[in-house]
Formats: structure tokens, C-alpha cells, sequence
């Protein structure tokens, strides 16, 4: 479903977030991408939904392809992911319920079934309560817990979640971890980057770690040597 | 579609301020611009008013016999510039002469004889009354034996060409110049409404909205806002019209536009908006 | 202070497009002021070429002796109206009249008496022009036993008193509408400035920065868009002026505006880019 | 240095954040503010520098009291305490640098000092070499790292964290936390609010615990019946 192929990702100003990555994602797996905090997480997830474009190597995700992928394009690879930004990324001006409903009603889906399917996923993420809020009338836990239901509503094939507990407690937490695998067991492959390495330790899941922008570590490929690691 | 309408109807809610300031811009610059259009359209109606006193005199020799000038009259009737001929004897020359020339009234009171002589007033037809076609006229007339003399005020009449010109230049260019300025008015506007939503179009475009999805509002945003705004410049150029026309009596006679004329401004209006949107936004999401 | 002024241009490094169209807007409102003010100006220039043909003329009854008429003029030009006083002979009087009145040429041509008296032109100081002083020096001139008749066109000195008060009228009225939507305009624009900094004024206020701190750089910032835009409104109207002059010879000595105006339109940006500062951002400093 | 005294906060809508919250913060104290997402964590320290008000009871912070601070006095109170939003609100058009900058600039700190004083915390927060970077151009970690270091600039007597570890992975979070320590040996009343429990029970700190807006435990006041706990 998803394939790094010696991608390299460089900015302008001359410093390098990513180096050499290469991996893939199968069908329905749950992957955890791990790393210090500045190790290319977040970037390797932008690469997915192509906010941004490798400088070298490639990117195929649901058969696209980047760099190659054209404009017209990437509303289509998106409306396939699930993605729970970082810093949440909600529009200020609707409410929880209407942050939610409109990732439906961009990818066209029967105007009848949008408030049934968000008031289930907010209900899921512990929010029915707070459906008419504005995000700056939620607590950061919140505005989170919305970010993920925003994700999870369209029922994607890959889930992308950078960070999704970084504002919750540890039972919070847990519950948004079990949704994760409950939605990965229905078939959705995730990738989650998290440096809560409780929860990682938790798991036996597949683990990926970065370190300065290359793959040091990979669970996946245990034969191989981890270099890199003391 | 009744999202489409949602959303846009929504951008008025949220940023009433800026959705203030595109119609009013919208509608000051039509005002703008209305307001030379009128000011055209009078001074035209007013030139026309000028225009209906060209006319030529042709001075008749003494002693010219009576049927010779009716036939004439007839003849020159049926030129294709002229819209009436006049005949004016030689007592009512000196009548006319008396009641126009105030100065000169105490000058005519003592004269014995009338030295004034008899004429034809032609007068011209509406398209035919600069200065080449009133000469040529004048030239006919010339040609025929009992006419001893032409005048049309030639002075006059090349002024009047001129005003004419003048006129439609000033009016060409401080019209061109308000619309000019009207355009990057709206489109900074929009261009703006745009900037200040940037966080929003970037968020939908990052759920998978295409540039189709999120151009529909601001679109559909545009022309209702250059509805509004045409609408609007048409009520503020009602009443500068009334306000004016009311105190000014020496202007009266004012002209105000005619349906079509507004049907175009409040289409202007529209067109204004969407492309101003549609420019915007466009610009907007290819950068992006 | 340095501080001051790298927040103040800050400003205009990051928001290229709304200093763009702040100063575009104040320019291009003090371009409509400044047009209309031109207009008036140049109105006024006109009005004081046709105020100084108002003259009056006093017929001489026949056979009056030069020596009285000599006498009776030193008198006249005591007047405190008066600026000077000419003497029209009868022949003289004939000469004009023929030069003067094309179409009556031919009339005088054949005559062998001259009908026309003598007179007194009478033309008077630039205050004294009005419908009201031209009457009251008629009426004295009229007590003198030799003036046959006084003449002065009372129609269109009063007609030209009409026209004074109108254009006053109109240059006021359209010149303050657009101050008006200048001012709105530019409040808005400034207002917008805010709100697109509305994060940023937050941030600031979180970290303790007093409303004064944060006001400056804006007033700074509006008082440096008012001066540019005041001094790009002059160029325009140069420019205009310029322009329209050239291709107009009709027009030809055409007045622009001397330097004590050009600054006061100057310092009327200034103040409009502080006013509508000022403004926008105490009301949002209040409100937030 | 800080009191609050019977406080309530509710909000326009009906919902309350706190309900009757009593504690003192000592000068030099270091304190744990803990609770599930939504407990009045942020709604706390809102009230404490003054962004929101009470609606009833009154906070007394560094001399001056709320609700019955004036506008002239809020600018006074923020200047001298250094806050960590839980949004990190870092200034979108300046470098990593000049927000922190910024901070003494508002305070009218000497201009020949600045350098040397925001390199200085720049270096303790580990971002010697993205002082140059815009908000947009750095990890989630390291924009958090930034507010930390223009909380830690102006040296305050009070600093109020809101969450300051949530998108740090275990090392950085051990170091920010090392630094608050430190900063707190020298004097600073440092108040923290967290949901990162592993933190709070590797110390002895004292722990304020709320739960829908009451405080459920205070360590300070182990005596009294932690009602409400299981
Ligand atoms: N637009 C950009 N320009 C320059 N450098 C950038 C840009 N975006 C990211 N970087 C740098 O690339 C590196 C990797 O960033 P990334 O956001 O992928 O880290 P991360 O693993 O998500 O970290 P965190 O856990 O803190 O979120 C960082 O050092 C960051 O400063
Ligand atoms: N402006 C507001 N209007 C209405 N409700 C609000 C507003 N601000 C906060 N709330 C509510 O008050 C409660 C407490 O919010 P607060 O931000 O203090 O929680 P928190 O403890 O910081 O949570 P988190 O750990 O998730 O950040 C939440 O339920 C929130 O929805
Ligand atoms: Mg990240
Ligand atoms: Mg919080």
C-alpha cells in the first residue's frame, strides 16, 4: 500500500530531514514510526499525503506515485487517507461536529448519512458531549480527540497519525490506541508516529525508528543489522 | 449545490467585515463610474439641446418673387440633412432682430427703412449637424441665384465638434481610469478575503478538497457580493441624482439611466466580482 | 525607537499586499479629492476670465458736450466699485458693432446715418462683480442727467452669481463624499491589517507587550502609508493634469495646485493613515 | 505567590471548567498540575496570568488580584511571569530567535543583552542550530522547545507550563524537565501541568490532581480525605 523507495528529502536551506528511506507498508498492517523529536516523523507522513515531495527516490501510495503525481491528483490520494495532523489542524470557525462532517462532505458521501456516521465517531473518541463547541472552547485533549475523529469518519483504507495522544492522559490514551487497533483489525493499515514509548513497548507491532532523518531500526527486518544502534 | 450555497452564505457570516468592504468597493467603484456615465449622458442630452439651434440662414435677394422661394423651399426640403426650411420675411426679421438684440433695440427704434433682409432657416437633421455636412449644405444653397448670402456660424459649429469630442475623451478616460482602479480594488479585496482564509483552503485541501470544492463558495461569493454591490451603486447614484437635480433647479431637465442601461451595471457588477474571485483564488491555489 | 521603526517596516516586509492597497487606496482617494479640488481651482481661474468681461454701459444722449462726459467719467472712476471707465464715440460704437455681430454686418452695411449713440464702458474691481453691486453703480450712473440709457446684461451677471454658487456647491458636496468613503475605506483597510494580525496581537498581548507597545508600529506604519500615498495621489494628479492638458489646447491654461496646497494634501494622508490606524486598533484592543 | 481562593470558572454556554479550587503555590515551590484532558488543567493557568477571569471566588497572583485587576496591570502581571502555552504560540513571521527575542523586547530588557541571552536559552532547550528557522520550517518537538525557551528567557519569579513535554520524546522531556528543576533551584515558582504520570511519579513534588474542575488531591494537603479517588 505504501512504498519508500530511497527517498531523500532535502529543504532549502540546506538541511536534510530524511536521508536514504526505504520501506513498506502492507495491506492492514500497523506500523509505528519512532525517533527523537526533529528525526523526520512528521515528514515521512507528509510524503504519504504529499503535502511534500521527495528531493530524491520515490513515494507509491494506493497506486500513486510521487514526485510524479500531478496536481489533480492529490485531492484524490487524500480523500483515501485518514490523517490526524500534528498540530490538529482544525478550521476555527466550525464547530467539533462540523470539523468532523466536512471531511464527509468533501469526499462527496450521501449528505443523509453524515450526522449518523459523525455523532458515532465522536462518540468514539469520548466527545458527544462537546459536538457544538468551537475548537478554541476545547481543551487541547479535546481539540485532539476531534483531530483523530475527523480521521477516522471516512473510514479510509490507510490511516496516517502523527502524534495523536501527545495531549491526552494515559486513559485517553489507551482508548484512542485501542480505536486505532479496532479500525486496524477491520482491515485499515495505520501508521502512527509516537515517541510514547510506553505504548510501543506495549506492543508487539511492527516499529520503525528514525534517527536524523535514517531508518536505524526496523522490526520488520530484525536480520538485518541495525546499524547505528549501540 | 445547497452546500455550495451554505458555504458561501457562511463566508458572509464569518467575515462580515470584509464581506462589507468588497460590495461597498464594489459599489463605490460602479458609483464611480456611474456617476461619469450620467454626467455623459446628460452633457450629451444637453449638446443635443445645442445642437437643434444649428442652422443655416440663407439671406434672399430683394425683389426675389414669392413662388421662386416656396419652389426652392420645396427642393431644399428633400436634401437628405435637412430637417425643416423656414421661411422669415423681411418684417419679421426686423421683429426677430428687435426681441433678440436688446443693445441694438434703441438703434433699430429710429430707422426708417428695414435694412434687413428676407431669408430660409433650414434647419438640420439630428446626424447631420457637424461641421462638413452643415458646409455642404451650405455650398447648395450657394448655388442657387436668388440667395445672396450663407451663414451657419462656422465658429459655432467646430466649437461645438469639439466640446463634442472633448467630452467623450474625458469622460472615455475617467471612466477607464475609475474601472481600472475598481478591478485591482476588488481583486486586493478578494485577494485578501483569500489570504486571511489561507489557513482554511490549506486545511481543506489537506482533507482531499479539490480546487474545484473550494473555489465553488468563494465564486459563488464573488457574484453575490457584485450583485449587492451593483444594486447598491445604483441606489447611491438614484440618489446623488435626486439630491443634485432637486437643488440645482438651473439643471433641470436631468436625464437618469434606462433599465437596460442599469440591467448592464448591475451585470458589470457581477462580472466585477466573480472575476475578481475567480482571479484570486485561481492565482491562490496555483501557488499553493 | 529603533525597535519602533524595524516593527513598523517589518510590517511592510510581511504584508506586501495589504501596505500595497492601503497606500493605493489613501492615493487614489486624495486623487479623487485632489481632482475635484483641481477641477474647482481651475473653475474658479475660469469664472474670473468671464467675471472680467461684466461691464455696464451707459448710453450718452446725442449732442452731450465732450467736456461734460470727460467730467462725469473722472467722477465715475471714484467709484469704490469702479476700475475703470472708457469712452465709446459714435463712430467707434458702429465699428464694434459691425466687427462683433457677423450676421448684422450686412444690415449696417447699406445705411447711411449711424443709429448708434455714444457710451461710457464701465468695468468694474474683481469683489464688485455681483448681480447686487452692478445694480447699485447702474442706479447712480442712471442720476446722471446726460445717460440716456444704462445697459449692464443683468441676466447674465446673475447667471453667473448662479453659477458660482453651484459649482461651490458641487465641488463641496462630491469633494466631501469622497473623504468620506476615503476615510472608510482606509479605516477598513487598517482594520483588516489588524485582524489578519489578530494572532499575532494576541501572542503579543500573552507575553505582557502594554497596548502602547503594540499600538506604535501600527501608527508608524499608518502615518509612513499615509505620507507615501499622499505624495503618490499628487503624482497622479500631476500626472492627469499633465495629460489632459496637453491633448485639450481648448483647455490651455489650465492652473495646478501651488506648494502650500500640495503639502496640506500631504499632511491629509499623514492624518488619514494615523486617524484610520488609530482607530481600528484601539477598538480592537478594547474589544479583545 | 499565588492563591487561589473558592474559585469557579463557567462559560458562557453553562459548562463549568472549575468549581470551588483552593490551593496556595509557595515562592519557589514546584508544582504538578495533573487530570484527565478537559479536567481545568489550562483553565488554571488561564486564570492565573489573566486571560480568563473567574466567575467566582478570586486568584491573587504576585500582588495583584483578580477578577479586580485592571487592563493596565495585565501587561505588568505577564511580564513577569514566563509561560508555555499549550499551543505553543509562537509569533508564524519571525525566527525561532526573534520570538524569543521578543519577549525581552516587551519587557524592555537592555537591547545590548538580548544576543547573548536568548543563544543562551536557545542552547539549554537544544536549538543552538535552529535559531534561524521560521515556526513552519521546525518538528513539532523543536516548536516546543522554542516556547520553552521564551518562557525560560526573561527569568521570571513565576513560570506556568502548560503541557510542555507532549510532543517531546523521552530524552528531550527529561531535559526540559531537568531545567525546570534547575530554574526552580534558583528560586522560580514553577507550576506544571502535565498528563505525563511516569514524570510525576519519578518525583516527590507536590501534586495538584483535578477532575471536572475540582481538585481531587493535593499532595500538600495528603491530611485531609482524598475524596473522590477510588
Ligand atoms: N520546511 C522546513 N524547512 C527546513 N527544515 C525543516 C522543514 N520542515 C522540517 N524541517 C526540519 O526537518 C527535521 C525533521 O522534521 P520532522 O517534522 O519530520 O520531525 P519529527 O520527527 O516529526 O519531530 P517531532 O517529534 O518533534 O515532531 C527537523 O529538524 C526540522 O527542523
Ligand atoms: N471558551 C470555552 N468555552 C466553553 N468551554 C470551554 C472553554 N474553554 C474551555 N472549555 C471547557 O472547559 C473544560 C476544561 O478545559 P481545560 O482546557 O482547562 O482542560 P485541560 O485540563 O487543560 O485539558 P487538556 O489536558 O485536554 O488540555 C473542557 O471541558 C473545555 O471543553
Ligand atoms: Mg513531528
Ligand atoms: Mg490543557
Amino acid at each position: 500500500m505504501i512504498r519508500f523507495n530511497h527517498v531523500s528529502k532535502a529543504f532549502a536551506k540546506g538541511e536534510s530531514a530524511l536521508l536514504d528511506v526505504s520501506f513498506r507498508v502492507a495491506k492492514g498492517e500497523f506500523v509505528f514510526l519512532t525517533g527523537h523529536s526533529g528525526a523526520g516523523k512528521t515528514t515521512v507522513l507528509k510524503l504519504i499525503y504529499g503535502e511534500q515531495s521527495p528531493t530524491s527516490g520515490d513515494v507509491h501510495v494506493l497506486g500513486f506515485s510521487l514526485p510524479n503525481i500531478t496536481a489533480r491528483e492529490i485531492p484524490r490520494l487524500r480523500r483515501r487517507l485518514g490523517i490526524v495532523f500534528q498540530d490538529f489542524r482544525l478550521l476555527e470557525d466550525r464547530t467539533a461536529e462540523e470539523n468532523v462532517a466536512f471531511a464527509l462532505e468533501v469526499t462527496r458521501a450521501r449528505p443523509e448519512s453524515i450526522p449518523s456516521r459523525t455523532s458515532r465517531v465522536m462518540t468514539q473518541v469520548g466527545l458527544a458531549s462537546k459536538m457544538h463547541a468551537f475548537p478554541n472552547e476545547l481543551s487541547g485533549g479535546e481539540q485532539q480527540r476531534v483531530a483523530i475523529a475527523r480521521a477516522l469518519v471516512l473510514d479510509p483504507p490507510i490511516l496516517l497519525a502523527d502524534e495523536p495522544t501527545g495531549n491526552l492522559d494515559e486513559r485517553a490514551t489507551r482508548g484512542v490506541f485501542q480505536l486505532l487497533r479496532d479500525i486496524n483489525a477491520g482491515g485499515t493499515a495505520v501508521v502512527m508516529a509516537t515517541h510514547d514509548l510506553n505504548l510501543v513497548r506495549q506492543t508487539t507491532n511492527r516499529t520503525i525508528e528514525l534517527r536524523r532523518g535514517e531508518v536505524v531500526y526496523d522490526s520488520a527486518e530484525e536480520t538485518a543489522p541495525r546499524e547505528g544502534l549501540a | 449545490m445547497r452546500l455550495l450555497f451554505r458555504e458561501a452564505f457562511l463566508a458572509f457570516r464569518r467575515a462580515p467585515l470584509l464581506s462589507t468592504l468588497s460590495i461597498t468597493t464594489i459599489a463605490f467603484s460602479l458609483f464611480a463610474v456611474g456617476l461619469f456615465g450620467l454626467v455623459a449622458i446628460n452633457m450629451r442630452q444637453a449638446l443635443r439641446g445645442l445642437e437643434t439651434r444649428v442652422e443655416i440662414v440663407a439671406f434672399i435677394l430683394n425683389g426675389t418673387p414669392l413662388e421662386t422661394i416656396t419652389l426652392a423651399a420645396d427642393d431644399i426640403s428633400s436634401f437628405p440633412e435637412v430637417f425643416s426650411v423656414g421661411y422669415v420675411n423681411e418684417d419679421s426679421a426686423l421683429a426677430q432682430a428687435q426681441a433678440e438684440l436688446e443693445e441694438f433695440r434703441d438703434a433699430y427704434r429710429d430707422l426708417e427703412v428695414n435694412p434687413l433682409p428676407a431669408s430660409l432657416e433650414i434647419r438640420l437633421k439630428e446626424g447631420s449637424r457637424d461641421a462638413e455636412s452643415v458646409s455642404a449644405v451650405a455650398e447648395r444653397l450657394e448655388s442657387f441665384g436668388f440667395i445672396d448670402d450663407v451663414r451657419f456660424g462656422r465658429e459655432w459649429i467646430e466649437r461645438l465638434d469639439r466640446l463634442r469630442n472633448v467630452a467623450g475623451l474625458v469622460g472615455l478616460v475617467i471612466g477607464l481610469a475609475f474601472a481600472v482602479v475598481a478591478v485591482i480594488i476588488i481583486g486586493t479585496t478578494i485577494r485578501m478575503t483569500v489570504l486571511q482564509r489561507a489557513r482554511e483552503i490549506a486545511i481543506m485541501r489537506l482533507v482531499g478538497a479539490t480546487n474545484g470544492f473550494i473555489r465553488g463558495p468563494f465564486l459563488l461569493e464573488g457574484a453575490i457580493k457584485g450583485l449587492l454591490g451593483g444594486l447598491l451603486s445604483i441606489l447611491l447614484i438614484y440618489a446623488g441624482y435626486r439630491l443634485f437635480g432637486r437643488n440645482t433647479p438651473m439643471l433641470s431637465g436631468l436625464v437618469f439611466f434606462e433599465t437596460p442601461q442599469l440591467l448592464v451595471g448591475i451585470l458589470f457588477g457581477v462580472a466585477l466580482g466573480l472575476g475578481g474571485s475567480l482571479v484570486s483564488v485561481g492565482r491562490h491555489l496555483r501557488n499553493v
